[in-house]
């Protein structure tokens, strides 16, 4: 094994991160935003991995384990809401659902 | 938790009892005489027709597969013209059976009736009567009835009763 | 091992793309869950075998799941994918995409101009040390996490609880 | 033999077990359940009806394969793979006899729970590919049931996990020399063979497939050699759930040793591939909200309890 | 743990208890009444206990936790700022079908999770507090999902964006790790200390963390969702936004940057000043073109983090204390403000429109007096704690002379006084029906805002015991 | 502790006041009146015991009170009282007095938080006169505008709402300005000699650097220019003054008016001589532009109030003129001027308020020939006009001659030009009396004349304008030692200008001016 992977492994976080965050940017739906902040946590703890995988500590997988824990009561709610307001609109488009402006 | 345990270990135990598959082509089935198979007409011990064309069993068929005709022959006997039995729609209910009042319709344990032609399947009087008279044996209805001959009504012959006056209830 | 952390780096980065371009849900959720497990591989390979196992387990296996039921109980019609093909055009996506591709390339290139790092070669660590730690050094962490799970837990069913409407009786609002 | 081609030979040789038990699962199973219920079974093609399996394949292979015009094709036909996939990579990790495996990882335990809970999406995908609404209702029932019946099957496994000190299936069994885990996890082995059958959906748990709610669930609209594959995959899936209670709680290949360990392994295996059927033999489908109430509210603690009793003899 | 260790996390543990004993009561019976006793009473035995355990103070209570002055002082401000916001919601609630009962064990949580902000020294409690907090809020702001649309959408956008925040966050926090291999604030400290020449990247780990707590904190590059949920939000809720999550945010802010030594990157005390100028100008402009009381209360939310992180950048001395004088002076007074939008809004009729507020004054003259207080503190004139704190903050800043920022401030206060005012002009117009008089203020939630009021007041005349308790507790 | 109790008196009275006006309508009014009378009497008391007003040494406090606030901060409760906080103190308790008695009739609604709002103003308004710590003063300031903000915009008329934002934005934005500086100074003061200290006496002695003190000298500037109102900054004044009640309207020109040029004379010049000297000219500029511009504006105004509110511009013109001439004559004029400007267009303002409660208009078209009906008031206002014009034997024209005497010493040019605007004050005060009381008489059937509580206010306003111009020594006496002690830093060029002699034949027992450098004061 070459210790390249660091490097490479902090590379593919870093490029998963952006397109999670270029995701949340073009996308108008919220379903589809939701799985884009999915994307950026889970290209987080990738990073947390890569990192922990180079000083060679627990540390890393720890974090990873409580982003696990984070991504899935945030999702639970997200999840739930974005039920309801797709029952209240009948639309998932952020853009129809932005009521309050200003 | 346990009845389920139970009925775990009841179901398990079915392991080592006699299998009651027949293996049928191979191996015959013997059915009960009772058996409600294919219908049949029967004979009074005399060798007529039992069926008296009285449309009962037509009329207690629930899906309709009896198809008859009453005729009279010369003595003002009834009998069928014809007997048609369509064993495509029969249900082997045995309600004609039961409808009978002459015990001329019959199911008997027979079932092997498969055709090719579903046309085949129609039955007529020729098909359906047999020579013998079935479960019943020296029942004769016009022996019991009576009958009408020339001059004489019911009863009114030698040795003969006369009719229950059914619309009296006295004994 | 080479190969397969090159080749399950680029499932990755293909499956993202795809996920974050598709118009229909199902089909991004799909190529998300590719992803993931391309990187449950790279977290294989990186050592972290039971944070590999957990991706699988937790992320593609309950959290993706949890999207696809509630995509299922959206019921999005042909009509919703109408709508996101005409929201994703071209001129929707370039602008943001080329900005956050200056911030890819800036971070790579910082990355890049810091040299190779010291550590030598990956060790693995193994679950009884993940174990170890997050039973001891990082127990509050564990119980604090257990409560973000609880609020999680009470907000989802507060939110998603249904409401009957008896309309019958003096149109009262009963809350099942 | 070089390292490689023995393991090649393992693969090759367990793949061709699993292709080879699944049809004959098929057969037992039918038989079984025919002895069971006082009937024969199938016993017409060939010796004893062995042939059946073969004849049913032949007549799903060459069955037209037809996808509904209204279905999500690339989905549609994406689900049945899952099905056999998960199902096959799953035996990868248990050890059929010392050396016998194909991978022995270090986290074994944690790989069957990956690729079982991966299973759902088979049930979920082709539930909402088919665009049925008894398909979706299905689907959502598998989902829901398979999510919730996950939770505590890991948590079921963790007793045996902590009294071995290790996640490698084949540590696990060597722990077993004194005495098979399912004395002292008995209540373990109850959870866990619970939600394992809850996992496959197979009867009684087969709430997602009900046919006489569903029509068959979320595999309606399959035919063909489509829904061949969720047959195959079901019974690849008992062999698999029989073959990881017995690695797991049942001393693995350990036995005595006048058989080789493979032998007591599959000896082990089938006793319980025999179990999970007479389940299916002998008890009705409870209702869904009966299914859910149950495991959250009895197996659940009832696992977490095993949990921390394990955890307080083991560190006392 | 030894038993110390245990009393030293005793408001914790009061908090994390209340919450599950909140649970197994809803799960019995749901009383309304019943559960929100208990939430007081687990708040005030939480508040009791973070002023209790000094004496063992400072400890470090877990690798993840510090309990000392500054942790107890903070988690004795946000059990107190969560235990107002439940009195004011109680009234609140009261006449809504929705099931109220979970509302109290997430704002337990909530306060737990900003609590443990406070005391966390370590990455993990970072992260892990702060995502209780916004969990809980999440739930919070969309807690009307059935009566108020726009507490649905406030929660959704609030989940979305503070999510986004999260994601930023902990990519930050996973460079600095990968270049330092530290969680620890010390040991990153240690680590940026010893290093003789930083990497760009941990700089850029630095910066994504400074934009996630910008996030959290609503700072002005950062600030769209803040007016959205101030208006969406359920009154009280609104308030546990404006204080509890702030506080914690700002008290972990302050541990942090403190410990790593931020202030040695000029980039990122360049990139806080442009957010701290951006967030004064840009809260207070857009605070000009509202109707709607919460909104406005929103962006001037924005605007007075925007002074806070003036005091946090001069980072001498005065830093610490002087960012928590501002934060308790800001906490009494959105307390007040919030709790009179709370006690005039009648469960599913929000008091928010600038109309509901005209001629106030002479409907109920104390809630107007009471709240046109709160305005003019907000507004930073003298007599009230908001002035005090806006001059404790210019202090700090002057001393490290950040005079544009200062400047900035000044105009912006100007800028900030002619919404202030208005809402204060509109509470004053005449009455069209002065006959309407209701008997003002003699409810529970009345005499709790009488008695902020007061201290509101009595923290612009005499701020002298509270600078002492916080140069003690905080900045000692 | 008798500069605590004269603010104490104020801001308890207003809180009673405020109570009172719950239970009866009419206590508040009562409590009021005697808040102010029992302070007032208690200054009364105060000056004449007193010995010999005008005979200390510069730099003596006549009275102090020193305790710790904030020592956080080193914000201390610092209060004292020399000759000009003397003179500007009696003339806010007077003009309270006859504030109060002004709303007597006026205010009809919430009274009590009228009275609250009132008594607050003169509290703070006392409190800037008396402060000596500059965080105290910047609280007392803001004190002041707030129920000064309320009074405007609840009991004003019609645009009340519009022009207290205005008021209110203007000189708070402006206070900010000055309170910037204020830290700056604590600041500079506090590093360079490690006492951080707010206190007044101590920060005399702040050394500054050349540029740091004209920028922080600006900014204090800011604040007092903004309050005088000199013309760039003179906005707010026309609406406020015409939209606030008449007591309010009193107030701002009685008073609030005059804390800017206290706040001139009492900080920008002694903290910042140098800086000041160098932005003299401009100021004097300003100050001049005021006098022309205000009163030009005056003249072209159709509303009454408006007009009396920019004959206000036009004076505090000669009081930004005066305090840059740097010269003891022209401070001299400038206190006058604040005295006799205080008196006589409250006077006007006063009129301006009976007026409108008989007529219920403000607007000078629909007046003429009130002095038939109304001789009282007519004569009255005859005299304050005249006043305003500066007619000798009364107060102003003794202010303005000597602010011009003092400021012709500084420069030759404005002064010429400041003395223009004697003419044009001249031509809108006449104007006043010949629109208003003379012309064609206007059909109102019911226009009674001063009632016994008005002539019971103008009675002692008449007296004071006539008292300032003919016997201003006391005055001049009181004020003497402070003002020289302001213009001690500039002593050295200044020398001894001996003593001017007066026309009307008063001679002023100025002190021989100091030629020493000036020494700290000493602080307790």
């Amino acid at each position: 094994m070459t210790p390249d992977y660091m490097e490479q492994g902090m590379l593919l976080a870093i490029v998963l991160f952006c397109l999670g965050f270029v995701g949340l940017m073009i996308r108008r739906n919220v379903i589809f935003m939701l799985l884009s902040i999915e994307i950026m946590l889970n290209a987080a703890g990738l990073a947390f991995i890569v990192s922990g995988a180079r000083w060679a500590n627990a540390d890393g997988q720890v974090m990873f384990i409580f982003i696990l824990a984070m991504t899935a009561a945030e999702v639970s709610v997200g999840l739930a809401l974005a039920l309801k307001i797709f029952q209240k609109y009948k639309t998932l488009d952020s853009d129809a659902i932005n009521r309050m402006k200003g | 938790m346990l009845s389920i345990l139970e009925s775990i270990w009841i179901v398990f135990i079915r392991l080592f009892s006699k299998k009651i598959t027949v293996e049928y082509p191979d191996e015959q089935f013997r059915l009960p005489p009772r058996y409600r198979g294919r219908i049949v007409l029967t004979r009074d011990p005399d060798g007529g027709e039992r069926c008296v064309g009285c449309y009962l069993c037509a009329v207690a068929c629930p899906v309709d597969c009896i198809a008859l005709q009453a005729t009279e022959d010369e003595n003002g006997r009834r009998y069928p013209e014809f007997f048609r039995i369509n064993f495509s729609r029969c249900i082997y209910c045995g309600f004609c059976e039961e409808a009978c009042p002459t015990y001329a319709i019959q199911l008997i344990p027979d079932f092997e009736m498969s055709e090719y032609l579903r046309s085949n399947m129609v039955y007529e009087k020729e098909d359906l009567l047999i020579d013998g008279e079935g479960k019943y044996h020296g029942y004769n209805y016009w022996r019991v009835s009576g009958m009408a001959i020339g001059g004489k009504d019911k009863g009114e012959s030698e040795r003969e009763d006369p009719p229950i006056d059914i619309k009296s209830l006295l004994p | 091992m080479e190969v397969a952390f090159y080749l399950s780096a680029l499932i990755a980065v293909a499956a993202t793309v795809l996920a974050i371009t598709r118009y229909h849900a199902v089909h991004a959720l799909l190529f998300l869950i590719v992803s993931l497990l391309a990187l449950a591989v790279v977290f294989f390979i990186m050592g972290a075998h039971f944070a590999a196992a957990l991706e699988v387990i937790i992320y593609a296996g309950a959290i993706m799941v949890l999207f696809i039921f509630a995509i299922m109980m959206l019921n999005l019609g042909k009509a919703t994918i109408e709508w996101e093909r005409q929201l994703l055009r071209p001129r929707v996506w370039v602008l943001p995409a080329l900005l956050t591709l200056v911030l890819a390339a800036e971070l790579i290139y910082l990355l890049a101009i810091r040299g190779g790092p010291e550590s030598s070669g990956i060790e693995l660590v193994r679950p009884a040390r993940v174990g170890a730690e997050l039973f001891g050094f990082y127990i509050l962490g564990v119980e604090m996490a257990a409560f973000l799970l609880m609020a999680g837990l009470v907000g989802a069913y507060h939110i998603g609880r249904r409401e009957k409407k008896v309309i019958h009786r003096y149109l009262k609002k009963e809350e099942v | 033999m070089s390292e490689t081609l023995r393991l090649w030979l393992i693969v090759v040789g367990v793949i061709a077990l699993l292709l080879t038990i699944a049809p004959g699962l098929i057969w037992l199973e039918r038989r079984l359940l025919g002895w069971w219920q006082d009937r024969k079974g199938p016993n017409r093609v060939g010796p004893f009806g062995i042939f059946q399996p073969l004849a049913d394949a032949i007549k799903l292979i060459f069955k037209e394969d037809w996808i509904p015009p209204f279905a999500d094709k690339p989905v549609f036909i994406l689900a049945p793979a899952v099905v056999v996939f998960t199902a096959f990579m799953s035996y990868a990790i248990i050890p059929l006899a010392p050396g016998i495996v194909v991978a022995d990882l270090n986290i074994g335990v944690l790989f069957f729970l990956a690729m079982s809970s991966l299973g759902v999406y088979a049930i979920v995908l082709g539930g909402w590919s088919s665009n049925n609404k008894y398909s979706l209702l299905g689907a959502m029932r598998g989902a829901a049931q398979m999510i919730t019946y996950e939770v505590f099957m890991g948590i079921s496994l963790l007793g045996v996990v902590m009294m071995a000190g290790s996640f490698n299936l084949s540590e696990i069994v060597l722990a077993q020399q004194g005495m098979w885990n399912v004395v002292p996890q008995f209540v373990g082995f109850v959870v866990f063979f619970i939600a394992g059958v809850a996992e496959l959906h197979r009867l009684p748990f087969d709430i997602p497939e009900a046919e006489s709610e569903l029509i068959a669930g979320y595999h309606s609209e399959y035919s063909g050699m489509k829904f061949g594959m969720f047959f195959v995959g079901e019974y690849i899936g008992v062999t698999m759930l029989a073959g990881f209670t017995t690695t797991m709680f049942f001393g693995g290949w350990l036995g005595p040793s006048f058989l080789p360990g493979i032998a007591w392994f599959l000896l082990k295996t089938f006793a319980i591939i025999v179990f999970i059927i007479l389940l299916r033999g002998s008890l009705p489908r409870p209702r869904y909200d009966q299914l859910m109430g149950y495991g959250w509210k009895i197996l659940l603690p009832l696992s977490l309890i095993n949990l921390m009793v394990t955890g307080y003899f083991l560190l006392r | 743990m030894s038993s110390e260790d245990f009393r030293s996390l005793l408001p914790l543990l009061i908090l994390a208890a209340a919450s599950i004993l909140l649970l197994v009561v809803i799960a019995v019976r749901r009383d309304h009444r019943l559960v929100y006793y208990l939430t007081v009473a687990a708040l005030a035995a939480a508040l009791a206990a973070s002023l209790i355990p000094v004496e063992y103070s400072p400890r470090t209570a877990s690798p993840l936790l510090v309990i000392d002055g500054f942790s107890l002082f903070y988690s004795a401000l946000l059990n107190a700022a969560g235990l107002i916001v439940v009195v004011l919601s109680y009234t609140y609630l009261r006449p809504l079908r929705e099931q109220m009962e979970e509302y109290y064990v997430l704002i337990l949580l909530a306060v737990l999770g900003s609590v443990i902000l406070a005391a966390s020294r370590h990455f993990a409690s970072f992260f892990l507090g702060l995502e209780l907090l916004s969990v809980s809020l999440y739930t919070l702001v969309g807690y009307m999902v059935r009566s108020r649309d726009r507490s649905m959408e406030a929660g959704l956008k609030y989940l979305i964006l503070a999510a986004a925040a999260a994601a930023f966050l902990l990519f930050g926090m996973a460079l600095v790790f990968y270049e330092a291999g530290q969680l620890g604030f010390s040991g990153i400290g240690k680590y940026l200390a010893e290093a003789e020449a930083l990497s760009l990247l941990i700089i850029t780990g630095f910066g994504l963390i400074i934009i996630g707590i910008g996030f959290k904190l609503a700072l002005a590059p950062f600030h769209m969702w803040a007016a959205d949920v101030y208006e969406g939000a359920p009154a009280p809720v609104s308030a546990l936004v404006a204080t509890v999550s702030k506080g914690g945010v700002v008290a972990v802010l302050l541990r942090f940057y403190s410990e790593v030594d931020g202030y040695q990157f000029p980039v990122l005390a360049l990139l806080f000043s442009i957010f701290a100028a951006a967030s004064m100008l840009g809260g207070n402009l857009l605070a000009l073109l509202q109707d709607n009381v919460k909104r406005i209360l929103g962006y001037s939310s924005i605007a007075h983090l925007g002074y806070l992180i003036v005091a946090f950048l001069s980072g001498g001395a005065m830093a610490a204390g002087a960012a928590t004088f501002y934060l308790v002076a800001y906490f009494i007074t959105i307390l007040v403000a919030f709790g009179v939008v709370a006690h005039l809004s009648s469960g599913e009729q929000e008091a928010e429109k600038l109309e509901d507020y005209r001629s106030l004054f002479w409907r109920r003259p104390g809630t107007a007096v009471v709240f046109t207080a709160a305005l003019l503190s907000l507004a930073g004139i003298p007599l009230t704690a908001g002035f005090i704190g806006k001059f404790y903050i210019a202090a700090a800043g002057a001393q490290e002379g950040l005079w544009v920022l200062l400047f900035i401030l000044a105009a912006s206060s100007v800028i900030g006084l002619y919404y202030y005012l208005r809402i204060i002009m509109a509470m004053f117009a005449s009455a069209k029906d002065p006959a309407q008089r209701i008997a003002p203020l003699f409810s529970g939630v009345g005499l709790l805002l009488v008695i902020l009021t007061v201290a509101l007041v009595w923290l612009g005349v005499f701020p002298q015991a509270m600078l002492d308790m916080i140069n003690e507790w905080v900045a000692g | 502790m008798i500069l605590v109790w004269l603010i104490t008196i104020l801001m308890g009275g207003g809180l009673l006041a405020w109570g009172a006006g719950f239970i009866n309508r009419s206590w508040p009014r009562w409590i009021a009146l005697a808040a102010t009378l029992a302070s007032f009497s208690l200054f009364l008391a105060f000056a004449f015991s007193v010995p010999g007003i005008g005979l200390g040494q510069p730099g003596d406090w006549l009275a102090e009170y020193n305790a710790p606030w904030i020592p956080a901060f080193g914000v201390q409760f610092h209060l004292a009282m020399d000759g000009l906080s003397l003179l500007l103190l009696g003339l806010t308790f007077i003009t309270g007095v006859l504030a109060v008695l002004v709303s007597w009739t006026q205010i009809r609604e919430r009274v009590g938080f009228y009275y609250f709002n009132l008594m607050w103003i003169l509290a703070g308004i006392a409190g800037v006169f008396l402060a000596l710590d500059l965080f105290l003063f910047y609280f007392f300031w803001e004190v002041m505008l707030v129920p000064m903000y309320f009074l405007i915009g609840i009991w004003g008329y019609e645009n009340r709402i519009y022009a207290a934002y205005k008021f209110f934005l203007f000189t708070q934005a402006s206070g900010l300005l000055m309170f910037l500086a204020i830290l700056a100074l604590y600041f500079i003061h506090g590093k360079t000699t490690g006492n951080f200290t707010f206190d007044y006496p101590e920060l005399l002695g702040a050394e500054l650097p050349t540029r740091t003190a004209f920028w922080l000298m600006l900014g204090f500037l800011a604040a007092f220019v903004v309050k005088l109102p000199a013309v760039p900054f003179h906005n707010w004044l026309p609406d406020a003054h015409t939209e606030a009640p008449t007591a309010g309207s009193v107030i701002l020109a009685g008073l609030l008016l005059k804390t800017g040029a206290y706040g001139i004379l009492r900080f920008v010049i002694p903290l910042f001589p140098e800086a000041a000297r160098d932005f003299a000219p401009t100021a004097m500029a300003l100050g001049v532009l005021s006098i022309l511009y205000g009163a030009k504006l005056a003249f072209a105004q159709t509303d009454l109030k408006r007009l009396v509110a920019y004959t206000s511009v036009s004076h505090m013109g000669f009081v930004l003129l005066g305090a840059f001439a740097f010269n003891i004559i022209a401070y001299q004029g400038v206190v006058i001027q604040l005295l006799a400007h205080g008196i006589s267009t409250g006077a006007l303002f006063i009129i301006v308020g009976c007026i409108q409660e008989r007529i219920h208009t403000r607007d000078i078209g629909q007046m003429g020939g009130f002095w038939q009906k109304m001789p009282g008031m007519g004569a009255t206002a005859l005299l304050f006009a005249l006043a305003s014009l500066g007619l000798p034997g009364l107060g102003n024209f003794v202010a303005e001659f000597l602010t011009l005497l003092g400021a012709w010493q500084a420069s030759i040019l404005w002064t010429a030009l400041a003395a223009l605007g004697l003419i044009f004050s001249a031509v809108y005060s006449l104007r006043i009396v010949q629109r208003v009381f003379h012309g064609a008489p206007m059909a109102k059937p019911n226009l009674p004349d001063l009632n016994v509580r008005e002539w019971l206010i103008m009675a002692p306003m008449i007296l004071l304008i006539f008292w300032l111009g003919l016997y201003p020594g006391p005055v001049l006496n009181s004020a003497d030692a402070p003002l020289r002690n302001i213009l001690a830093p500039f002593a050295k060029e200044e020398s001894s200008i001996g003593i001017a002699p007066e026309e009307d034949g008063l001679s002023l027992s100025l002190q021989k001016p100091e030629t020493e450098k000036r020494k700290v004061i000493n602080s307790k």
